[in-house]
């Protein structure tokens, strides 16, 4: 029989749980070679903002065991084109696309959600807080709650009623459930996490940075256990709220280790650079996954590995939040 | 192009030296279908287990017709991927990402074609001396490396070429010095129409300079690190001067590796132009 | 010509750079099979607490994409065991020690640190402040700039003025440089970054989180990128200040990455668990790279990548926080 | 113990399988020469560019004097690591530690000793019967586990035991049922001195309880995930009462995995015993 993969952010309803994670499946066009992008759950757009943006210089990458940093800098035509040619030719195909947008300043987010609440093909909104505030010496938002609430907010107050907003939030963050608290009372009515926390490598023959722009985001398998444990936290803490989880997804099982932590949505990024057609892949292998565990719908599934602790000792689970 | 690039689990048939270089032919039907000169392949390095992430990019050296279609790559051990790779046997499978790319653009009437190689860039070389000469084009070879055993493909180059000429840094091979230094004559002696580069960045500078002093067009095939080469991670961009005359940040993997040389800037690889389109401070329309 | 490879905590120097992490060297005595611990630069002790502690229930450990989780708990048989058994073993073999410490309130790391003030052979005191601040509702010092420092103020107060104390930072902190400047501030001597920062995997064949404690710490290689940029930013704000280098550390070239970030030595954890014969490795690659590289003396190397940008485009570093 | 631990990279002799089992020799003289039964190693898995941090334990199944010194262990397919192992072949390298553990204890005086294994956990016990019956002891086996292919070394314990008893749970081979569904017999049969047991922790626990209630001594061989296996990482603990009678989690892969059945609290095992030393609100000295 086959499983009930639909997922909802809010009231919106998506065939299955598998996104694209922003940033990381160009403009939709490029994996469109590999597989058809209606048929996964979202397309989510890299960050747009409202000039055009060069991004950073090259070396913009670097491999790190399991795992890679990069460096774009929101390398991007800026909302105008996005909006005149990226969003039709998504929409023009029925994908449901998720906008991803990014800011110097809450005016400048409020401004896109604006340009954007007009625009058809709006499945939601995602906000990636990950940008440095102008305003405030370029520390990034997310490390800032009261910043990031008010972003949230105002992108709220400026989007259509019916297109959810997601916040992005990252792990590197002293406490990621008083952030994601601020963030839904600002009005997100998801969350999305993680966005690469931030990294660096020296190459040690040159003696100098990997990266041109010094230091990174962390992406791939390596920062799973990041991303579950926040998706955890978070869920534990706001057990309603529509979870969309990243980080090192890289097979149908990864996706259900998400799921199971309490994500009812998973979105695929750095695996792409690997395989164009993991989207696909790892939605069939959850699938089956789910199936071989006798579940009819995902939606039993989300944040099953909270369950009240059964009989015997290893299902104690203890929460302190020490590590050691 | 012939249709899109397709993710294959090819089986290595044969694996050979050739002087300092690895040169692996797999099995890939797919992919030696859709393959032009100019195309490159991308490889999973390190088997199911491995912590490497990124996949290798290597120019496609041939195609042949075995085993339904085969395709070849040659590659010198940099780190752990290539190191790799330098490890693997014949019946071992390899899982390539392919074609991939804006391969070389052919000229529509026959013509006179010079092709300079640098290193393991004269690689990709041949396959395209074969479909120019195929269509009537006259080719001259102009190859070089620091030494001779990392002068790939100096006898085919003899072979194929109305001339061939070699360089090596340390004289160990042919003329010494760098393939600058003797384009010109190449160019003047051949009466060359068009030029086709493919080595490391400063070389192809060079080989672009002396062909603008020519007036000729040239085609470089530039290398730069790649996350995913089929156009959706946006680490690989390089300055490229649009036909509107603007500098955008453009692809390497999906809108080159080729590019028409006098495009691209050069000097200001590694760095964002100040007026590129979406420089900071700088131009945004 | 052999590297001058000393190494300095404040006034004390030390023969060579390479640590043990704390908590990954067990007593001294189980690693002494396989080398000689007084070869190394200093032997770091798992966290020292008060009253012997049981640690968490098993599993307690977890294997991550190029890492591993792990949940111990602080096992261990309190201060006076280790000041009675342990550390005159070290002491006796002339053994450099480095005492971390791990306590639940101020109160406690004090009390430690008068404790080991009179125990003879402590060459330097950690402040492991990644513990739960039993006063604060178990949130970890580290999260609290304020509790962190006056942890380390008390800490200092209490220990001998010719023994170094080393606060050691984690990752997961919303700014980790002015966490570093608040206990600089309070009097640590120097810094120990990083420790492991909280992670967590979910076990999708019994669906349940795979650590009995839910959550753990993350080591290995997987958290380097993290360990290089935590490294590289505080060395920035803060270059005189000795900092030790730690997370993923396998082999002599991570040791130099961590070296030229800013690092003045390096501790190895995780690293032993698969190669209990590392440290001393790592030594010995180290040396060779350094002399391969013309360096006479390690101090040479320290912090070398940040050194104004030479000639050409690869050079050029630029900081902006952001990892997009 | 005869001197301590050592890293080796050992060369595979010959690998084989054995009904659900896959068996590896490797050549390591140092290993083998430090050997005692009961002795486990641990193996790095997955290549030098794995990205399998850990290093996997096994028993020692046998030790021969090959080439200097073999090593061979046993192990079944259960996730990546193991998967890697069982794809080796003769002539590829693997990454040795050991001998590891304490070793089962031996009895001074010649006595009657029945060795339980349960599945892969039999493995063990062959050496050990073999010391066992040079210092003139007799020897009985019971050997159980879910399947008869899953059953390692039955006929090898029938060819030294006194008697061998078996069980499967699907009664494909033996006895249908556990081995504790035999065990009071055969140690009432043979009058049984001691007994020796490796297998999964609630065959321990039941083997413990039947020797409890006919008060002779079972040494057991645990297992616990461990990350290192040399009594560092403190990742393997299980609770034990010491000879003061207090319980302290303590490490199975130095201070075990050979325990004295008695004193591992089993029913405690993946939790902190309140009365353990050192427990959360418990006793402190
Ligand atoms: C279009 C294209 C065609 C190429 N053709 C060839 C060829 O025919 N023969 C050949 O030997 N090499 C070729 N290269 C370079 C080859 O991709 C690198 O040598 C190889 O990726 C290095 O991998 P590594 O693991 O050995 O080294 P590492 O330095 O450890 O690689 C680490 C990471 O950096 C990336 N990287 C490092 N250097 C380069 C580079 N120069 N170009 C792209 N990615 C890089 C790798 O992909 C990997 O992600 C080509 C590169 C490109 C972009
Ligand atoms: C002292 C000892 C002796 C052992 N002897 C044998 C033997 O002779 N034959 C055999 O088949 N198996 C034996 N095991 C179990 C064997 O170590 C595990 O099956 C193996 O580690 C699983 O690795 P994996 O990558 O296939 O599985 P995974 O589940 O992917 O392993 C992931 C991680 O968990 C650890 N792990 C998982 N299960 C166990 C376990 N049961 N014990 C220890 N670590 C575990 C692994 O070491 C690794 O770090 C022994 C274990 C111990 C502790
Ligand atoms: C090359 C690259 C570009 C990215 N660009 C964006 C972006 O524009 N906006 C954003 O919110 N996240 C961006 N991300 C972060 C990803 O969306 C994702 O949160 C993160 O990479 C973790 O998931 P992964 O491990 O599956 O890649 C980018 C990541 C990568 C690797
Ligand atoms: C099993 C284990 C136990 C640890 N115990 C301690 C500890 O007691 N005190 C402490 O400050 N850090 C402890 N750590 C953290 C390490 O000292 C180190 O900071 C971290 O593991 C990163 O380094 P690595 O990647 O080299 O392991 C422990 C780490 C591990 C894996
Ligand atoms: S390599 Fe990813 S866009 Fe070119
Ligand atoms: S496995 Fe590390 S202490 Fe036992």
């Amino acid at each position: 029989m086959p499983v009930d993969l639909r997922s909802y952010l809010g009231h919106v309803e998506l065939p299955n749980p598998v996104f694209t994670a922003s940033g990381c499946g160009g403009t939709g066009r490029e994996l469109a070679q590999f597989f058809d992008v209606t048929r996964i759950g979202a397309f989510v757009t890299r960050s747009i903002t409202m000039a055009p943006r060069a991004g950073r210089p090259t070396p913009r990458m670097a491999e790190t065991p399991s795992g890679m940093l990069s460096a774009v800098g929101l390398q991007g035509p800026g909302v105008e084109v996005f909006a005149e040619r990226e969003l039709p030719w998504l929409a023009e195909r029925g994908a449901r696309t998720i906008v991803s947008i990014g800011g110097g300043s809450v005016a400048e987010y409020t401004a896109l959600a604006r340009r954007l609440a007009g625009a058809p093909g709006v499945t939601a909104v995602e906000v990636n807080l990950s940008c440095p505030n102008v305003e405030d010496r370029g520390r990034v938002f997310a490390r800032d709650g009261s910043a990031a609430a008010e972003v949230v907010a105002s992108v709220r107050a400026a989007t259509r009623y019916d297109v959810p907003v997601i916040a992005k939030l990252a792990p590197d963050v002293a406490d990621v459930v008083s952030l994601a608290r601020l963030c839904v009372d600002g009005g997100a009515d998801a969350l999305s996490m993680i966005n690469a926390p931030l990294g660096m490598s020296v190459d040690v023959d040159t003696m100098r940075p990997s990266l041109a722009a010094g230091t990174g985001g962390l992406s791939g398998p390596a920062i799973r256990p990041l991303a579950v444990r926040c998706v955890w936290q978070v869920h534990a803490a706001l057990p309603g709220v529509p979870i969309v989880g990243m980080g090192g997804v890289m097979t149908g099982r990864d996706a259900l280790e998400m799921v199971l932590a309490g994500a009812c949505a998973v979105a695929v990024g750095t695996a792409l650079f690997h395989d164009p057609y993991a989207c696909q892949r790892i939605l069939r292998e959850l699938e089956e996954l789910l199936q071989a565990r006798g579940f009819d719908r995902l939606a039993d599934a989300v944040g099953l590995a909270h369950r009240p602790a059964g009989a015997g000792p290893r299902n104690r689970i203890d929460l302190e939040e020490s590590s050691l | 192009m012939a249709g899109s690039p397709v993710q294959v689990t090819g089986t290595v048939l044969t694996t050979r030296r050739v002087e300092a270089y690895h040169a692996l032919t797999v099995v890939a039907p797919a992919v030696a279908d859709r393959f032009r000169p100019g195309h490159f392949v991308t490889v999973a390095v390190g088997g199911p287990y491995s912590s490497m992430l990124t996949r290798r990019a290597f120019a496609i050296h041939d195609v042949k017709p075995d085993y339904g279609g085969t395709v070849e790559f040659v590659f010198s051990v940099r780190g752990p991927g290539t190191a790799w790779l330098a490890d693997r046997r014949a019946r071992d499978t390899l899982d390539l990402v392919g074609p991939l790319g804006r391969p070389f653009p052919l000229p529509r009437d026959p013509c006179t074609c010079v092709l300079v190689g640098g290193e393991y860039g004269s690689a990709s070389l041949f396959v395209l001396a074969d479909v120019l000469q195929r269509r009537g084009c006259r080719v001259d070879f102009v190859l070089g490396a620091s030494s001779a055993d990392r002068v790939f493909g100096a006898l085919r180059a003899r072979r194929m070429g109305e001339t061939t000429t070699l360089t090596t840094e340390d004289g160990s091979l042919g003329m010494r010095g760098e393939v600058t230094d003797v384009l010109a004559g190449v160019i003047a002696d051949a009466r060359a129409d068009v030029v086709y580069a493919c080595g490391p960045m400063a070389m192809l500078r060079g080989v672009t300079a002396v062909c603008v002093e020519f007036g000729i067009p040239v085609q470089v095939s530039v290398e730069q690190a790649m996350a995913c080469g089929v156009g959706i991670c946006m680490t690989c961009v390089v300055p490229v001067i649009a036909e509107d005359g603007v500098t955008r940040m453009v692809r390497a993997c999906t809108d080159g590796p080729v590019f028409l040389g006098e495009r691209v800037r050069f000097d200001d690889v590694g760095t964002i132009p100040f007026d590129a389109l979406g420089a900071p401070g700088g131009r945004h329309g």
